[in-house]
């Protein structure tokens, strides 16, 4: 089979699915080495990334997902009648900062951090597909462990988890105070972390 | 002390509202005046309390846990024992680093990609692995007999005890259209003539609606003048 | 704005909204005449309508809908695990063993060996092509008949129904334990139900 053919079947996959496909599933039902899928991936990226198509892929993690072009979300808004997405709560916001910079991790740990009972917030997180259970701790109780989801990782646009900006109290000291720019409508640019 | 503004549900928790207060006050992190502090905490519990707004059970356990802290202290300590504060500082410290972080996080919130729902496609359901033909012999042999004990009684079986005979609806079919195929017609009250049993008149009516259904015969006219006719060979 | 940013925007519409959107929506919502959207869906038919691409844009009536390439929905279907192929349950087993054993039968025969409903298991099976309808038997009712499928022969690696191991109870004396030799082909007799 022509790369060409194969790589648009990548594309096909990607597109039917909607959600995040990892590219070792995608290796597999192509019966080609997950390089290969990574090349396939990269190049259909090259084809969709630039500023004037309506659609982008995004790398999020080990997955790739088809999404709409960040420049182009008002209009898409109003054509699909979507509400802006409320933002998200100081406690949520909290919260996922602790299961982002920790993860997998307990809600009793959170809470402790926190110092409040959040099975509410983490619920609600998790209905969002911003956290997602990751298995249990094998201790008394066999308590659930959260981590973030892809889904999380396109919110906050980040290619992967290891882009997450250092953790504060490391390397607090390059850290600049300045930024107070909220990020939400500061156009189509994806922020790009140097980590 | 500079007294606050704030009410208490501005705050995410107990520790928050330490936090503010340590921040309001510049206190050492790391030296804590715990009855100050505790002071300070307890006016804003009461503030709440005279609004009348339910105080969270989490704010009253950190009072607890400041007096505890707070009596502690006061008791001498021997030299290897720890500050009962630091506890109390590696809380807030901790917590002061989950508030940075999450102003990191907020800076990155975009929430401006829209995903496309799934496609739906049809499944295919056509069944594709591969058995060994000896496990049918196996399924049947379990399949066997299961019916006897698990099957409501037929009626047969029944025969023994109930006098009434049970008519079939097959027989009654046959007896219908054998009448019709000689005759062409009858009345309807004819066609139940000699037939005693309900069994048997049920039997009968349930074969005329059959075949009324399967357009083999037909009913016309109504009361005494019903009759039934064999479709396809009418007479005139 | 220009037409190549104003034809993205369309793509992100129709790329996000699963459903068929109208052209008049398009231009509704991007503020052009409808024949100015009209163009821009016919652009990217151009961009997306080749046979390598995986994607489709198809116009159905007055509306535009992107698609998966359809010559790409086998690899599509096995990347979206939509091959039902979850092993058959045992009151499956049972339920086809007595109809390979007995065909043509109604669901009723089956029903009266297995002593349980079967509606569900029957259906399932049919739309698994294990088994399929074989007319109607001239009883009141007249109840559907069943038998089995090629790809019942397929899966169960026969040549053809005569090849089905003997049934169980005849010839059982000759028969050992476990070397029940599939050599020994005598046949297709039909069990025969006393009941």
């Amino acid at each position: 089979m022509s790369i060409e053919e194969l790589t648009g079947q990548a594309e096909a996959i990607l597109f039917a699915s909607g959600e995040p496909v990892a590219l070792d599933r995608i290796a597999q039902v192509l019966g080609v080495r997950t390089a290969a899928a990574e090349k396939m991936v990269s190049a259909l990226q090259d084809k969709y990334n630039t500023p004037e198509s309506g659609v982008h892929l995004l790398m999020l993690g080990d997955s790739a997902q088809f999404c709409t072009n960040p420049a182009f979300i008002e209009p898409v808004r109003a054509a699909l009648d979507l509400k802006r997405n409320t933002p998200l709560s100081q406690a949520a916001m909290e919260v996922l900062a602790v299961v982002a910079y920790n993860q997998p991790v307990t809600k009793a740990f959170v809470e402790q951090v926190r110092g409040v009972d959040c099975s509410g917030v983490v619920g609600s997180l998790v209905q969002k597909g911003l956290l997602e259970e990751r298995g249990r701790l094998e201790l008394p109780g066999r308590p659930l462990l959260y981590g973030t989801t892809e889904n999380f990782l396109r919110c906050f646009q980040l290619e992967s988890i290891d882009r997450l900006p250092p953790p504060p109290g490391e390397g607090e000291q390059q850290e600049q105070e300045e930024d107070s720019d909220d990020g939400e409508d500061d156009g189509p640019e994806q922020i790009t972390l140097d980590v | 002390m500079e007294k606050l503004q704030y009410k208490l549900e501005n705050f995410e928790g107990p520790l928050d509202l330490l936090l503010t207060l340590v921040a309001k006050n510049k206190i050492d992190i790391y030296d804590i005046p715990i009855a100050e502090l505790l002071e300070q905490y307890m006016e804003q519990i009461d503030l709440m309390r005279e609004a009348d707004l339910d105080v969270a059970s989490e704010f009253l356990e950190m009072a607890a846990r400041l007096v505890y802290i707070k009596t502690a202290s006061l008791l001498p300590r021997q030299e290897d024992e720890e500050d009962p504060r630091m506890e109390l500082t590696g809380l807030l410290l901790e917590y002061q680093q989950c508030k940075a972080a999450a102003e990191k996080l907020k800076t990155l919130a975009a929430f401006n990609t829209v995903t496309r729902p799934a496609e739906e496609l049809p499944a295919d359901f056509i069944y594709k692995r591969i058995h060994d033909p000896r496990e049918l012999r196996q399924a049947l042999r379990a399949a066997w007999g299961k019916g006897k004990s698990l099957m409501p009684p037929k009626p047969e079986s029944f025969s023994a005890l109930v006098s009434a005979r049970i008519v079939s609806v097959a027989s009654q079919t046959v007896y219908v259209l054998r009448t019709l195929w000689k005759r062409g017609s009858i009345a309807y009250r004819a066609l139940f003539a000699g037939k005693d049993e309900r069994s048997a008149r049920v039997a009968v009516f349930l074969a005329l609606l059959e075949l009324v259904k399967n357009r083999r015969v037909r009913v016309e006219g109504d009361g005494d003048l019903c009759e039934v006719k064999l479709m396809g060979r009418e007479k005139a």
